[in-house]
C-alpha cells in the first residue's frame, strides 16, 4: 500500500515535470509529435527505471562502502550515460522509425535533468532499493504522461493560428505552465 | 584518492565494455540514403533542377544543397515523399517550379527527327520528312528537343487546366 | 424486411417539394434552335464524335460513339444540321469549356427508324444489356455512370436484390417523384427489365415516405407483377445515396472499398430504369430527360421533359422566367447540385434539376472559426469526423484527413449543412480529393517516365548490340573472304 | 451572371439550416439567466457589480485582443467572450473585488483564449481555467464566501455601501463570510471529525437544490441551472452525453464508498447538489471547444470529469473540484478525439473493410 501511494504521488501529486520542473528540454523538444512523444516517454522510463535502479546499486554498494560518496554525481553521469547508449542501441534495432523521431533527443536523455535528479533524490530521501526503483517508474510513468497529454496539446496548437508573437516557444511554454496549474488540483492527495 | 580513480576507472571499463558488447549485438546496417532518393527521383537526366542528373540532383539533395522540390517532373507528390524521407520541413521550401509540356509549332516543323532522337521518355513521335507531335502524357518538360531542335519550333509551356485537372481551390480561411 | 430503414447521421433539410408538387411534367417545350450535345455527358472517357460539321442528322441518330468501355453513346435529340464541333461552356462550376456537337434544328423533329422489341423477356439478357449501351444510357440520379456497364458487372455476381432508388432525398427535385407518378407502369415495366438482365432475385422500389402519390401508384401498378416490391423508407437526407439507400433496405453494408455488387445488390436510379425501358420497348436512345425548374426565384416551377441539349435559358423560359436575380444558379440539387456557370449550357444527362434560388433559400455566410460544436461528426453518414477533415486539409496535411475519412467521404454535405459557423466543409474535401488525385496521377506518369526511360535505354542498347553485331559481321565476312582471296592466291 | 466571379465559385451544398455561432452562445446566456437572476437576488448588489464587471472586462479584453491581431470587431458578434464572462462570473464569490473581477476577465479572454488564436482554438476552458489560476493566486478573496442576503432585506448592503465594499474602501461585515458546505466539510475531514455529523446538522437536500446556501452564483441554485441545462438538451444546444456520464459516475462513486464509510465520504446527493456541479455538467464541461466532438468521446470525458472531481473532492486539498476536473479532461481532449472515433460506414472499429465474402459468380 505504502509502494501504491509513493508510485501514485509520483506520477500525478508530485509529477516530476509539472510539479518539480524536471526533464523539460525533452518536453518542449519532442512533445510536437504524438507518437515521437510516446516513444520518448517509453525511452525515458526504460533509462529512469533502470538507471535509478543502477545508480541505488552502485550509491550502496560503491560509493558508501568506499567512502567515496563525493564521487556521486560524477559515477551516476557515467551510469546514465552509459543506460542511454544501450537504450540508444536498442531503440535503433527495434524501431529506425522511432529512432529517427527521437533524432538528437535520445542521446540527449543523457543530459535530462529528470533522470539524474531522480538518482539524486532517491538518496537524498533514503529511498530502499525497491522504493527508488517505484520512485524512478512512478517519475518516469508521470513524464511519459505529461509527455502525452502535451503532445496531444501540441498537435492541436500546431493547428490553431496562435498570434506571431507567441507561436511556436511561447504558446507551448505558457501550455505547459498552464497544465501545471491543473496538475495542481491534485495537490493535497497523499 | 587512489581508490577514487580506481573506481571510475573500473566503472568506465566495465560499462564500456557491455557498451561494445550491446553495439555488436544490436548492430543496424544502414542503407545509403543517396541511393534511396535516386531511386526516388524520375530517372529521366532532364537536368532541369539544374544538375547535371538525377544521381547527381540526389547527392545535392540529401547534402542538403538542393531542395526538395527542385524536380519539376516529380510534382508535390515527390516533393513530399522527399520531404519526409530528408526531414525538411515542406513550408520553408518556396514555389516548386512548374511542371511544364513541350508543344510543336506544326507550321515551322521540317520533320528533320532530331527532337524525336533526343527526346529521353519517346514522348515524340513522327518520322522523317514528317510532322512530329508531343504524346502529353510521356513529355516531361525537359527542354532537350527544344535545345536540339534547329527550326526553333518547339515551346515549353504550363499544362493547361482543362475539365479533366480542374479541381477545387483551397476555400479561404475564416 | 421492413425493419431495417435506418441510417446513421443524415439531416433533415427543408424539403421545397411543395412548389412543384401537383404539376404534371411539361412536355411540349418549344424546340430548341440550337441544341448542344457535349461528348462527355457521362463517367469516364468523351466519346468520340461520328459527324462532322455540315453533316444532316436525325432525331435519335448515333452522333458520337462511346470510346471504350467506360463511355457512353451520344444520339442527337432533335433532326437538324450540325454547325459545329468544338468548345461550349462546360455545365461545370469551373466554367470551363468542354467539346460538344452543335445542331441547328430543322424543326421536322424527324426521327431516325427504330427498333421496337417486342418481347424483350423473351430475349437474352447480354443482348437486352448491348441495347441499353447502344442507347446511351447512364445513371440518371446525377451519378452518370454508364449503366449497360453497371448491367454488365451485375450479371457477373450474384445479385440478390435490385433496388430501384426511388428516394429522391435532394430538397426541391421531384423529377423522380413526378416520374413515378405518371409513369409508374414504365418505370415498374423498367425495373423488370433490369431484373432480367441481371437475374436478381428480388426487385424493391425504394420510396422515401413523403411521397405518398408516388408509393401509391407504383404498389397498384406492380400489384399484377408479384416480383416487385414497393418498399417506403424514411424521409432523410441522404437517403438518396446508394449506400445509405442499401442500409435502409438491406440492413447491411458495403465494406469499404468493394462494391455493391460484392454484397449482392445492384442499385439504379427510377429514372434510368426508365429510360432502359424506353430503350428496350421502343428502341428510343436517351435524348431527354426530365427536368426539375424550381426555386425561389423562378415564376412557376414545374418539371419539364427537356431534350439533352437545350440550353437552360429556355427551361426557364418554359416556367416563365425568373422573378428576381438569383443568388445561386444551380444544376441538380442544393445539397449536391453544383453551380452552373451560364445560362446557355445545354441539359445533360445527369442533371436533374436547374435551381435558381433567392439568398434566403441559400443562408450563405460568411465563414467563422470552427467551435469544434461536433455537429458535422452526428450529421455524417458515413462516421467521419469532418471538422478534423477540414482542418487538416486547411493546412495541406492530407495524410491526416485521410486518417480522419477523407476517402470514406460520399461529399453528401451534410457537415456542411448543419456547421453553425458556416465553413465550408464540402469545398475544403473536394479541394483535398483533387490534390491527392493530382499527385497520385503525376505519380503515375513519374513511374511511366521511368518505365519509358528504361525502355528506351534497353532499345539503344539493344540497337547498339545490333550495329555491333553487325560491324563484326561485316568485318568476319570481309576477313574471311580476305582470307580466303590469300588461299586461292 | 454570365462570368464566373470568385463569389459565384461556392461548392455544395447550396443550403443551410438556422443555426449560427452567436445564436448558440445567446441561447446558453439566456439558460443562464434564471439561475443569474436569482443568485443576483440572493447576493444583492455586490454581486451585480462583479456579475456586471467580469462580463464587461472579458468583452473589452476580447475586443482588444481583436483589435491588436487587426482583426474585425465584428468578431464581437459572435457573443462567446459574454459566454465566458458570464460563465466565469457565476462561478467566482458573488463578492469578488473589483480588481480581481477585472483580471478574471482578463486573464480568461488573453491568456485563456486569445494566446490560442481565438475562438474555437483555445485548448483549456477559459472560464474555468481564470477561475482555478486566480484560486491558487488568491485563494483569500476566492474562497471569501458571504452568507445569502436577499436584496431587500436587512441583512442586504444598500446599494452605496455595495459600491464600497465592491470597490474595496470598506471591508464586508463581520459574521457574513464563512465557508460553503462543501468547505466546512473538507475542512470537518482533515480536522478528523465525521462529516456525517456536519451534514446532519447543516444540509438539506432541498435547500441546497433550491439554494439559499453560500456560493457562487452557479453554486446556490442548482435547480434553475439545472433547468436551463434541460432546456438546452431540449434546444440541441448540448447533447446529453457529457451531462449524463459526468453526473452519473459522481454519483456512483459517491454512493459506493460513502456506503463503505459515510464518516469520511459524503453522500451522493450532497455531492451532486454542491459545489456548482449542475453548473459544470451543463454549462463548463459541455463547453464545444474545449471537448471532445464524437459521442464515445464525449461519454469518456465525461465520465473523466466526474472521477476526477470525486478525487480530488474525496482526498485531494480543494472542496470543489469542477474546475480542475474540467481542466484536467481538457488537456486529455486531443487525446481522446484521436483515439474514440466513431466506427465509419463499411468499416470496423480499427478501420479495416468489413469482412465480406464477394457475391461474385465463380466461373
Amino acid at each position: 500500500m505504502d509502494y501504491l501511494l509513493l508510485f501514485i504521488s509520483t506520477v500525478l501529486v508530485n509529477n516530476i515535470v509539472l510539479v518539480k520542473f524536471l526533464g523539460l528540454c525533452p518536453l518542449m523538444g519532442v512533445s510536437n509529435n504524438l507518437s515521437a512523444a510516446f516513444g520518448m516517454g517509453l525511452a525515458t522510463t526504460f533509462v529512469l527505471t533502470l538507471s535509478a535502479l543502477a545508480s541505488w546499486i552502485i550509491e550502496h554498494l560503491l560509493l558508501v562502502p568506499l567512502n567515496i560518496e563525493f564521487l556521486r554525481i560524477l559515477s551516476f553521469i557515467l551510469i546514465i550515460a552509459a543506460v542511454v547508449q544501450f537504450t540508444e542501441a536498442v531503440v535503433r534495432k527495434t524501431s529506425p522509425l522511432l529512432h529517427k523521431n527521437l533524432g538528437v533527443f535520445l542521446p540527449l536523455i543523457t543530459t535530462n535533468c529528470a533522470v539524474l535528479g531522480v538518482a539524486l533524490l532517491n538518496v537524498r530521501e533514503q529511498y530502499t532499493l525497491i522504493q527508488s526503483l517505484v520512485f524512478g517508474m512512478g517519475s518516469a510513468l508521470g513524464f511519459s504522461l505529461v509527455m502525452v497529454i502535451f503532445a496531444g496539446l501540441r498537435e492541436r496548437i500546431a493547428l490553431a493560428n496562435v498570434p506571431a508573437t507567441f507561436a511556436g516557444a511561447p504558446v507551448s511554454l505558457v501550455t505547459a505552465g498552464l497544465l501545471s496549474l491543473v496538475f495542481m488540483g491534485f495537490s493535497g492527495m497523499i | 584518492m587512489f581508490t577514487a580513480t580506481l573506481v571510475l576507472t573500473i566503472l568506465g571499463l566495465v560499462l564500456g565494455w557491455l557498451l561494445g558488447l550491446a553495439a555488436r549485438l544490436f548492430a543496424v546496417e544502414e542503407n545509403p540514403i543517396v541511393n534511396e532518393v535516386e531511386a526516388m527521383l524520375p530517372g529521366s537526366q532532364c537536368g532541369q533542377c539544374g544538375f547535371p542528373g538525377c544521381g547527381a540532383a540526389a547527392e545535392a539533395m540529401v547534402a542538403g544543397t538542393a531542395a526538395v522540390n527542385c524536380c519539376p517532373p516529380g510534382g508535390r507528390a515527390l516533393t513530399e515523399s522527399l520531404a519526409q524521407l530528408l526531414d525538411v520541413d515542406l513550408n520553408s521550401l518556396g514555389d516548386a517550379p512548374v511542371p511544364l509540356l513541350a508543344s510543336i509549332e506544326e507550321s515551322l516543323c521540317t520533320g528533320c527527327t532530331k527532337c524525336y532522337k533526343a527526346c529521353p521518355t519517346d514522348a515524340i513521335v513522327g518520322a522523317t520528312k514528317q510532322l512530329h507531335a508531343v504524346i502529353p502524357q510521356a513529355c516531361t518538360g525537359c527542354s532537350k528537343c527544344k535545345d536540339v531542335c534547329p527550326e526553333n519550333c518547339i515551346s515549353l509551356n504550363p499544362e493547361p487546366v482543362t475539365l479533366g485537372t480542374w479541381h477545387w481551390p483551397k476555400p479561404e480561411a475564416a | 424486411m421492413f425493419g431495417f430503414g435506418k441510417i446513421r447521421g443524415g439531416v433533415h433539410p427543408e424539403t421545397h417539394k411543395d412548389l412543384t408538387a401537383g404539376r404534371s411534367i411539361l412536355q411540349q417545350l418549344p424546340l430548341p434552335r440550337q441544341l448542344h450535345m457535349p461528348l462527355s455527358q457521362h463517367a469516364g472517357v468523351a466519346a468520340t464524335p461520328l459527324v462532322g460539321v455540315g453533316d444532316r442528322v436525325l432525331k435519335g441518330q448515333l452522333i458520337a460513339r462511346a470510346a471504350g468501355s467506360m463511355s457512353a453513346n451520344v444520339h442527337a435529340s432533335s433532326s437538324g444540321v450540325v454547325s459545329a464541333i468544338g468548345p461550349i461552356v462546360a455545365p461545370h462550376p469551373s466554367g470551363l469549356p468542354a467539346t460538344a456537337i452543335t445542331i441547328d434544328t430543322d424543326g421536322e423533329d424527324r426521327w431516325v427508324t427504330l427498333e421496337p422489341i417486342t418481347d424483350p423477356f423473351s430475349m437474352d439478357p447480354d443482348t437486352l444489356a448491348a441495347r441499353v449501351e447502344a442507347a446511351g444510357i447512364v445513371g440518371m440520379g446525377g451519378a452518370i455512370f454508364p449503366a449497360a456497364v453497371k448491367l454488365r458487372q451485375g450479371r457477373r455476381f450474384e445479385i440478390q436484390t435490385l433496388i430501384v432508388n426511388g428516394s429522391e432525398c435532394e430538397p426541391y427535385l421531384t423529377c423522380d417523384d413526378h416520374l413515378m407518378q405518371e409513369r409508374a407502369e414504365a418505370v415498374v415495366d423498367g425495373a423488370r427489365l433490369v431484373r432480367h438482365i441481371i437475374e436478381a432475385y428480388r426487385v424493391v422500389i425504394a420510396v422515401e415516405d413523403n411521397k405518398p402519390d408516388a408509393f401509391a401508384a407504383l404498389t397498384k401498378a406492380a400489384a399484377p407483377h408479384g416480383m416487385v416490391e414497393v418498399m417506403t423508407v424514411p424521409t432523410q437526407y441522404p437517403m438518396g445515396s446508394a449506400k445509405q439507400l442499401i442500409q435502409a433496405v438491406t440492413g447491411r453494408e458495403i465494406p469499404a472499398g468493394q462494391r455493391s455488387n460484392d454484397i449482392g445488390v445492384l442499385v439504379h436510379n427510377v429514372g434510368t430504369v426508365f429510360a432502359i425501358q424506353q430503350a428496350l420497348r421502343y428502341g428510343r436512345p436517351l435524348i431527354s430527360r426530365v427536368v426539375t425548374v424550381a426555386g425561389g426565384c423562378v415564376q412557376s416551377p414545374h418539371n419539364v421533359e427537356a431534350l439533352l441539349g437545350t440550353p437552360l435559358r429556355e427551361l426557364i423560359a418554359a416556367c416563365d422566367g425568373l422573378k428576381g436575380s438569383p443568388a445561386r444558379l444551380l444544376m441538380g440539387g442544393p445539397m449536391m447540385g453544383q453551380i452552373v456557370p451560364a445560362l446557355d449550357t445545354p441539359v445533360i444527362k445527369g442533371c436533374t434539376g436547374l435551381l435558381a434560388l433567392t439568398q434566403r433559400e441559400v443562408n450563405a455566410h460568411a465563414p467563422a472559426p470552427c467551435i469544434r460544436c461536433g455537429r458535422c461528426v452526428d450529421a455524417c453518414p458515413m462516421g467521419l469526423v469532418p471538422l478534423e477533415m477540414a482542418r487538416h486539409s486547411g493546412v495541406d496535411d492530407f495524410e491526416h484527413a485521410q486518417e480522419y475519412g477523407l476517402r470514406d467521404c460520399i461529399l453528401c454535405g451534410s457537415c456542411a449543412y448543419v456547421c453553425p459557423s458556416h465553413i465550408p466543409l464540402v469545398q475544403y474535401f473536394e479541394y483535398a480529393k483533387g490534390e491527392l488525385k493530382e499527385r497520385k496521377q503525376s505519380e503515375q506518369k513519374q513511374e511511366y517516365t521511368k518505365r519509358l526511360i528504361s525502355e528506351r535505354a534497353a532499345r539503344l542498347e539493344q540497337e547498339a548490340a545490333a550495329k555491333a553485331a553487325a560491324k563484326a559481321a561485316k568485318k568476319k565476312k570481309a576477313r574471311k573472304s580476305r582470307s580466303r582471296e590469300s588461299a586461292e592466291s | 451572371m454570365n462570368t464566373p466571379s470568385e463569389l459565384a465559385l461556392r461548392a455544395s451544398p447550396h443550403a443551410h439550416d438556422r443555426s449560427r455561432v452567436d445564436r448558440i452562445m445567446l441561447q446558453v446566456c439566456l439558460a443562464l439567466t434564471p439561475a443569474t437572476l436569482y443568485g443576483l437576488y440572493l447576493f444583492g448588489w455586490p454581486a451585480l457589480f462583479t456579475f456586471i464587471t467580469v462580463c464587461l472586462s472579458a468583452v473589452l479584453t476580447e475586443a482588444l485582443c481583436l483589435w491588436l491581431q487587426g482583426h474585425s470587431l465584428n468578431r464581437l458578434r459572435d457573443a462567446s467572450a459574454l459566454l465566458t464572462g458570464w460563465l466565469l462570473a457565476m462561478s467566482m464569490p458573488p463578492w469578488t473585488p473589483w480588481w480581481l473581477a477585472v483580471s478574471a476577465g482578463f486573464f480568461a479572454m488573453a491568456i485563456g483564449k486569445h494566446l490560442y488564436g481565438g475562438l474555437g482554438q483555445n485548448i483549456f476552458n477559459p472560464a474555468m481555467l481564470a477561475r482555478v489560476a486566480l484560486l491558487i493566486s488568491f485563494p483569500v478573496q476566492m474562497t471569501t464566501w458571504v452568507q445569502v442576503a436577499p436584496l431587500g432585506t436587512e441583512q442586504a448592503p444598500g446599494l452605496l455601501h455595495s459600491l464600497a465594499i465592491f470597490l474595496g474602501t470598506d471591508t464586508i461585515p463581520d459574521g457574513y463570510t464563512g465557508a460553503t458546505l462543501l468547505g466546512a466539510a473538507k475542512a470537518a475531514a482533515n480536522g478528523g471529525s465525521p462529516v456525517s455529523e456536519l451534514v446532519a446538522g447543516q444540509y438539506s437536500l432541498g435547500q441546497a437544490f433550491v439554494g439559499n446556501t453560500r456560493g457562487s452564483l452557479g453554486e446556490t441554485s442548482e435547480l434553475l441551472v439545472l433547468l436551463g441545462g434541460l432546456w438546452l438538451l431540449r434546444a440541441r444546444i448540448i447533447s446529453w452525453h457529457i451531462p449524463l456520464a459526468m453526473l452519473a459516475t459522481l454519483l456512483v462513486l459517491a454512493a459506493v464508498f460513502h456506503s463503505i464509510d459515510d464518516s469520511v465520504y459524503l453522500g451522493p446527493w450532497f455531492h451532486l447538489t454542491s459545489g456548482g456541479v449542475m453548473l459544470g455538467a451543463f454549462f463548463i464541461a459541455t463547453d464545444y471547444v474545449t471537448s471532445p466532438s464524437t459521442v464515445a468521446g464525449k461519454l469518456v470525458f465525461g465520465a473523466g470529469c466526474g472521477l476526477v472531481m470525486f478525487l480530488i473532492r474525496s482526498w485531494g486539498g480543494f472542496p470543489e473540484a469542477v474546475g480542475f476536473a474540467v481542466l484536467f479532461m481538457n488537456a486529455l481532449t486531443p487525446l481522446i478525439d484521436r483515439t474514440l472515433r466513431p466506427r465509419v460506414y463499411g468499416r470496423d472499429r480499427r478501420g479495416k473493410a468489413i469482412h465480406n465474402v464477394s457475391a461474385r459468380k465463380v466461373n
